[in-house]
């Protein structure tokens, strides 16, 4: 028996800068029970606490509910294992809720086959900001990109769309089946995962060349 | 350790601003939404709420009202000037809250947007009192705020008197948060970017 | 001969936060010359001042300078007319600056076709803030917006730039015309007119699929 080998708090993330949660690895237990703690302070205060829901986010994990979230201030924060033989404190880890946003995927991906005004077809998609992003107040401001790929093919064609949430695809092959996906991001943060796949046919007989 | 904001472990003075700033827009933005749904809601008629027109409660807090009076107040006064200005509404806000259910015709969505509107006024108070301490570790916040005695005209069983006393919260609420906003943008140019933006 | 008709005061304008000027339509003149003057008292005083200047904002206008306009105070004011018959007054308007704010259309909009590191084509926007505006003290924050059309079409592409005084616009066909425009509006106020229309013909080689 040992003590517990050095845990390390490798993600914290948010998804919508109103909440959020941080997850660590236990080290080695030292062939006993032991117990794992997260406690922080705020920079510019000297108060201890501790983390107040070990449960919400899963195993190793603790949640920040909206109570316990402020934008104004960095979190320093450390895991503590403790078992009989002694204790192991986790390196500092320095959060800035603002930076570790990462959203949920884009919602309602529409695909429409349309005409240009000079008769040539492109196909049209429309998406969504995710659920739980309030990207009304300026909270958030989230980009967009866009990856599409014919059916058999294994290869995707990205296009970044910037803060719209449309975006035109010209010259796709008549006849073809497409799969699309959309993702976010926030201008300091990390992408969201690819949204559900949609699919479409493009009609055999569409004018695509512009 | 990684430090997320580079050298100095803590949220900058200018990043502190820009957060700031996207709270007191999005505050007056809904102020300002309150008062034309109030306005749209209750009014009878044209002119019928600018005959009830009476000074603000915060009109006891001297405020610079152009951008020659602002350049002449000491930053750190400034900054406590906005706290003052904002902390001026926690009381109004929460009797607001209350006192909606006593207007006619449901305003589910007016209370709604002043529940909103004092969550975010607290949170805006959060970062600028961090805001305050950085401009001057020494700045002294004597906790002052303008005083609000507007409880009884927000009880008032005449209806036409109590659409008044409502229609001047939301009149002055509107007014208050576009100073808080517009002073917040001009210190984030004057304090943060040195006067220049 | 009568009396003059009921002058009404029809618009009121600021275009930088910092000075004002509304406008009134006269009434009938009775058939004799008539005189117009505009008084006004401000909220919480019981003052009654006159215009300070007919003249700058061109005719049937009050120009209020710096140095008369105070924001966030209701200005209660009048036109009267008067003529050897006796005098008409208008209507009151209520003014307060902080909601008649309308600045001037942006300007220098340049258009430009670039290339971004992967080779793809993209149209770049600059302009500049409208002439009188004083952007960099932070008094008066503009957002932008552009619009965009192929050359025949009838309908405009809209795009919100935010604070930002440039805009790339991805995926414009090669080998078509556009026209772009640009305004601006206050955080909290009125759009601007549109710039004046700038065209640029893309390339017909132009990769612009990004």
């Amino acid at each position: 028996a040992s003590p517990p080998g050095k845990p390390v708090i490798v993600k914290c993330r948010s998804p919508e800068k109103e909440t959020f949660t941080c997850w660590w690895k236990p080290g080695s237990n030292g062939g006993l029970p032991t117990n794992y703690t997260l406690t922080y302070y705020k920079e510019g205060e000297n108060i201890i606490y501790e983390c107040p829901d070990y449960t919400t986010g899963g195993p190793n994990s603790c949640f920040f509910s909206r109570k316990y979230t402020t934008i104004w201030t960095i979190y320093v924060m450390r895991v503590n294992a403790t078992n009989k033989m002694g204790n192991t404190a986790s390196d500092v880890r320095f959060v800035d809720v603002t930076y570790i946003v990462e959203p949920n995927a884009p919602q309602n991906v529409t695909l429409e086959i349309k005409k240009s005004q000079d008769r040539e077809a492109y196909l049209w998609i429309k998406w969504l900001a995710p659920t739980l992003v309030d990207t009304r107040s300026g909270w958030l401001i989230l980009q967009y990109e866009i990856r599409l790929k014919p059916e058999k093919a294994t290869e995707w064609e990205t296009h970044y769309a910037g803060h719209q949430t449309n975006f035109k695809i010209l010259n796709l092959s008549p006849g073809q089946k497409y799969f699309v996906q959309v993702r976010c991001k926030p201008d300091h943060g990390f992408w969201s995962q690819w949204s559900q796949e949609k699919s479409i046919k493009i009609p055999g007989d569409a004018n695509m060349n512009v | 350790p990684f430090c997320p904001n580079g050298a100095s472990c803590r949220v900058s003075l200018r990043e502190l601003f820009d957060r700031a700033i996207i709270v007191s827009h999005y505050i007056h933005s809904l102020s300002s939404e309150m008062f034309q749904e109030f306005d749209a809601q209750y009014s009878q008629g044209p002119g019928f709420f600018t005959q009830a027109i009476s000074m603000c409660h915060t009109a006891s807090i001297s405020t610079p009202a152009g951008k020659e009076q602002a350049q002449q107040i000491h930053q750190k006064d400034f900054v406590i000037l906005v706290i003052h200005l904002l902390r001026s509404w926690t009381e109004p806000l929460n009797h607001l809250i209350t006192e909606t259910s006593r207007l006619p015709k449901d305003p589910h969505a007016l209370r709604a947007k002043a529940v909103e509107i004092q969550q975010q006024n607290q949170r805006l108070l959060e970062g600028l009192d961090k805001i305050g301490k950085l401009v001057d570790p020494e700045i002294t916040d004597n906790g002052d705020y303008a005083v609000w005695l507007g409880l009884p005209a927000l009880q008032s069983n005449d209806v036409e008197s109590l659409l008044f006393a409502f229609h001047n919260m939301f009149r002055c609420l509107r007014r208050d948060t576009h100073k808080v906003d517009n002073y917040l943008k001009f210190l984030k140019c004057q304090i943060a970017y040195d006067g220049s933006c």
